[in-house]
């Protein structure tokens, strides 16, 4: 065991699977110089573990800002032999991609009727919070949920982004991973020796017994410290982190809904057509008879991001707001009261 | 990296090629020519459902350059598909099962005339979004390059797609990474209605320089030799690792944009159509070998009656061929299998 | 009044448009020769009302085929003084303009502080169910649903078709059209006067008090014939078109659920975070007392569309696909008995 | 359309210029020089939040270019976002108050450092997002075609983003439609830390010609009269109905990438750096100034205090506004205020 930050793990996922297979190339743009910190153990190319002397420039590929060409050409590579690990750097860049994603990497073993397989990976970072305006805080998988063929990652722990990363790398299926930004200076201890997290299985971060939780990428720990200030109140709140949002472990949320009877799903994304909207219409299809309270989503209002610290912060999910959505499906009259 | 100065121009096919090459270039023209012509025929009998874009016309450009690729080269296409995975070498049948939808079709019925693939022949697939499948031809390039396996990549790809801006992205990865690709512009003057001139702003073939790359525009597509040899020229270099190289042939499709669309305008001249029908490439080519000596009339015919038989095969194999089973719908979305939740509404099951 | 189909009612509406302000504009590929039959009255260009004749080749704009450049120009000339009409012909070359969609047409209003508006209208089809396979058949507009600031309509019939569009060229906003090609060739009495139907204001297709279904573009027929079937069952079923997605007329689909107590969503998009998953969400939270069964979506599963006719059909709600799902929440044990 | 020999190619600004306009472009190197210098100390004394890219160094390049275009013309930009503004004459307050996020922001503090915008100069935004800006440029231009109100438009974007694919469907839809519209490449020489020559085959301005249009490289892009000499140059064409010209400008950045970036790579070599530095280009047409006697070192370190005067008043101006009110968040997505659904949630009220 290693003390590990976020970005640490992801970058050891990289090398160690850099080490294990030939195959895995790195594609993107500034991975030379590791710019965005996970090309390289080190922050100097002269420090021990840079990527470009380990693995050479035959496979640590730096790009030209091009990220059509680049997602389509990692795609073509899947194709024919290669397991390319494409570093996107912002999230906000992949729209630049789309066609690329949607037509080609998630379409075509489907419409090829199997002949393509597409072991693929494509990171990249939700910089939401920092102050960087409407052009670099977006959180776009909701998106990405409703096409079909790819697969999702959203790792709200060092330890996590280290196991999921390995796993997506040997999936033959391409994924996309989301990495949260404020959360790339948490710690924790994480093994050093190969592991993985197998995709659909989700983790219960804290157990509870009055609602459920579900929480997404940086609002994990926000709900976590929610559940901590509620236990105060005499409310106990479970915590799920999916970690995958295709596949998605319905089964533990359903079978914590069905415990506690009350659900909030916390969620990063704008609200409209967002995870938390998928996760609540499931579990009112699927789980309605469990169902004490109405289903509250606490999301990013759908406005843009602005600038000014005077205004960003308000906008995600906070420990305060979930708190509050806790109360709000706590405080509902029980449905027997309800005259139903 | 390639510097402008390395572009080349070239017309005329001039490579030393056996008879047995020469008959081949011939027999797959014919291949795309009847294929399509009886695709054409099934579309206007109700047989084949959705789009179909026939290579009628254009079939020394596209089996210029497919021969010129060894069996083991990648290969991308666009929604005028039929052409390429024949040109490479795919057999027939499981083509046209694919066009009407069986479960034997070479995409097991998912595909479709606008997203045929042969992964057998290095045909990675047709794309039915102009411009999309260049990036990933550009793609099979890198995986050549790094592995090392000396595998060439080619992408088909229209004039009207040469307004895309993947197109220009993909030649400047591939000149800058010296990547073992073609990129082929199939110049058949339109893109559906819009004739290339309005929409087109320079020439194809000399956006090469700007990109470092080589470029050859090839004037007469119609002589299956002149494509043959200029793509045969980039073959070569990318295999030597001189990198990209951009082709632009310029040809001519003789029946409508896709088989029975109809449209009130007379966007092509009918002077312009005749004079092109007049340059049809089998029959340019069949002059050729029979006043080279390649072959007689006689031995042509033959080909021609076997070509034919061929198509017909391929339509009983695909008329014996059962519609794949609705389940199959559901199938290879992932590698692994993948539970839908709620299919049961579907299809009014309660 | 005159009846028009579908297409000819857009046609009208573009013509009207044109017409009525000379800063409007038509964008597109293939538009000079009405490929897509809606920028001339007749097939051919010597028939009367050929847009090209009508208003010149410097209003009729036809374009290369470059997604990327033809939405961010038009955006442009909106923040400049036109009002384009941007054809984008199929919904499934959406994704090539991506990043213009997303990062300036949505974004450069907010992001500027109120200093660019945007009046510009998308307009794109939806061709699934015609066997053109996975290239040609998305319905990706929860994708857009997900993005603040764009607007979105759905008609699904004539007359909203032409009403609709009226609205969205005079909106300072920038509106996408999602038109269902299924619906091409349906036909209806519209009036040849110029009027306008408001966004976000839905429209009750059907009235019924046993269940509401709420149902989007061609699943709004499919819901009417299936409740026309559930009458004969004695089962009242109201068929909600909401018209537009974004604003979505929240009050009325709450109002029905309201009084009927039972929710199904038809939508042709793809189910995982679909509209229908964003209706049944915004419905399990604000109206869930009035819930006496679970929201049922019936959406196209999350797979890609194959080619066979044998394989596509079966994938979009239909009316049997419905009629089931609505027996389905009315066969439900009331919750009072599930002993809640 | 414009066909490649239209082409031109320019090294020196020969345009004859007034004594008034010789020292605005003085006045404006200095606003920003000056402008970015305090941005740079506010970064680091965290008194500016997110990121900031300065111009210093190529303040040359962006004033050469926005005086030669009239005050009704448009621009667009990227995220080296402060000169091109400031070059086309917006005042510096509000520019100032917006990198801070206050309210009296020239976006509200919507935008900040990234984004800015000042409509009133025709600066339509400068864009985070690399290249996705010069479409709109584009479409400024074809407002201005279409309405014949005789408005050019300019593209500012980097070496990196002249890979970018649309800037390709830009230059091909502009020349084929004539538009009045300038694209600027910033040659800077890297992107972020990626040398241009490692990614960028062939010449950049040499891809005009492909294209059908104008191109020119200035090679001393620390010139200001250079760079002046030919924008104008193409602005003038496009006024005169000629279209479009690609502009590669070769200039350096003094600062790093963006304020506070620290990378452990030196990417640029030292000697290369000193020898950049040497060429300052607001040092230079100072001398220059001197030389030809157009004004006197006195009135030329009186111009400087001047501006230095503005950058204290800006920063003044911004210190004195008040953050915006939190419910500025909700306002200005759509023309008509937008309710917005269960925000109660958002700040822990029940
Ligand atoms: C991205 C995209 N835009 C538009 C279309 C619609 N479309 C299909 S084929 C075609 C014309 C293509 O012209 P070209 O590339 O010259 O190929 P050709 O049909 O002439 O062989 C168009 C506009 C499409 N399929 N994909
Ligand atoms: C589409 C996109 N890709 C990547 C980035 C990240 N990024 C920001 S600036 C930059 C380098 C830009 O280089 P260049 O265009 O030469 O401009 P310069 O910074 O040198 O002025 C990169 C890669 C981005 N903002 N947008
Ligand atoms: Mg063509
Ligand atoms: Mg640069």
């Amino acid at each position: 065991m290693a003390v590990m930050s976020y970005l640490g793990a992801i970058g050891a996922a990289q090398r160690e699977a850099m080490e294990a297979d030939e195959r895995v190339v790195i594609i993107g743009e500034d991975v030379e110089a590791n710019v965005y910190g996970t090309t390289g153990a080190g922050k100097s190319r002269k420090d021990k573990g840079d990527f470009l002397e380990m693995f050479g420039s035959n496979r640590i590929r730096n790009t030209p800002i091009s990220e059509e060409v680049i997602v389509g050409a990692a795609a073509g590579a899947a194709m024919t032999g290669l397991r390319p690990i494409v570093d996107l750097s912002y999230s906000s860049f992949l729209y630049m991609a789309m066609d690329q994603f949607v037509n080609q990497v998630a379409k075509n073993r489907y419409m090829f009727g199997g002949q393509a397989s597409m072991p693929v990976v494509f990171r990249s970072a939700m910089f939401y919070g920092l102050n960087t305006g409407a052009h670099h805080s977006d959180r776009p998988y909701p998106m990405f949920m409703n096409v079909p063929g790819l697969k999702i990652m959203v790792p709200a722990s060092p330890s996590d982004a280290k196991g999921l990363l390995r796993t997506a790398v040997d999936l033959d299926d391409p994924v996309l991973t989301f990495e949260a930004c404020p959360l790339w200076g948490l710690k924790e201890e994480v093994s050093e020796e190969e592991y993985r997290i197998p995709f659909g299985v989700g983790r219960v971060a804290r157990e509870g017994s009055d609602v459920t939780i579900v929480a997404i990428s940086s609002a994990v720990p926000e709900s976590v410290a929610a559940a901590e200030a509620l236990q105060a109140e005499g409310i106990s709140a479970e915590v799920i982190d999916p970690r995958t949002l295709v596949p998605l472990d319905v089964d533990l949320i359903l079978g914590s809904v069905a415990r506690t009877g009350r659900l909030v799903v916390a969620d990063p994304a704008h609200r409209t057509c967002g995870a938390a909207a998928e996760i609540s219409a499931i579990v009112a299809e699927e789980a309605f008879d469990s169902l004490r309270a109405p289903i509250v989503r606490v999301a990013t209002p759908d406005t843009q991001i602005p600038f000014s610290p005077a205004l960003e912060k308000q906008l995600y999910p906070s420990r305060d707001g979930i708190a509050a959505a806790v109360r709000r499906v706590l405080g509902a009259r029980p449905l027997i009261d309800a005259g139903v | 990296m390639n510097m402008p100065d390395k572009n080349f121009y070239s017309n005329r096919g001039e490579m030393a090629l056996d008879r047995e090459t020469l008959l081949q270039m011939q027999r797959r023209m014919l291949r795309i020519r009847h294929f399509d012509e009886r695709a054409s025929k099934m579309v206007k009998r109700g047989q084949i459902p959705g789009t179909v874009h026939t290579s009628i016309g254009q079939e020394a450009q596209v089996v210029g350059a497919c021969m010129a690729l060894g069996d083991g080269d990648y290969m991308s296409g666009n929604h005028r598909s039929h052409g390429h995975p024949i040109g490479k070498g795919s057999p027939l049948g499981p083509l046209m099962a694919e066009l009407v939808g069986k479960g034997t079709g070479v995409c097991g019925g998912k595909g479709g005339s606008l997203h045929l693939a042969d992964f057998a022949v290095g045909s990675l697939g047709e794309s039915g979004i102009v411009g999309s499948s260049i990036p990933i031809a550009t793609g099979a390039a890198l995986s050549a390059k790094v592995l090392g396996n000396g595998r060439v990549s080619l992408a088909f790809f229209g004039d009207g797609a040469a307004n895309q801006g993947c197109l220009y992205e993909a030649m400047n990865l591939a000149g800058s990474w010296d990547l073992p690709v073609i990129f082929l512009c199939e110049n058949n003057q339109y893109a559906l209605s819009t004739p290339a001139h309005t929409v087109t702003s320079g020439v194809i073939a000399e956006r090469a320089a700007g990109f470092g790359i080589a470029g050859v525009r090839v004037e007469d597509g119609q002589d299956v030799l002149a494509v043959y040899d200029a793509t045969r020229t980039a073959v070569e270099r990318a295999r030597r690792g001189e990198g990209p190289t951009l082709i632009e042939v310029v040809t001519y499709r003789f029946h409508e944009h896709s088989e029975g669309l109809r449209l009130g305008t007379d966007y092509r001249d009918a002077a312009e159509k005749e004079a092109w029908l007049e340059r049809d490439p089998i029959v340019l080519f069949r002059q050729h070998l029979v006043a080279d000596g390649v072959a007689t009339d006689a031995e042509l015919d033959a080909l021609e009656a076997e070509v034919i038989a061929e198509v017909d095969e391929a339509v009983a194999f695909t008329d014996a061929s059962p519609f794949p089973d609705p389940s199959v719908a559901f199938a290879d979305l992932y590698t692994e299998p993948t539970p839908l939740r709620v299919a049961a509404t579907l299809r009014g099951a309660s």
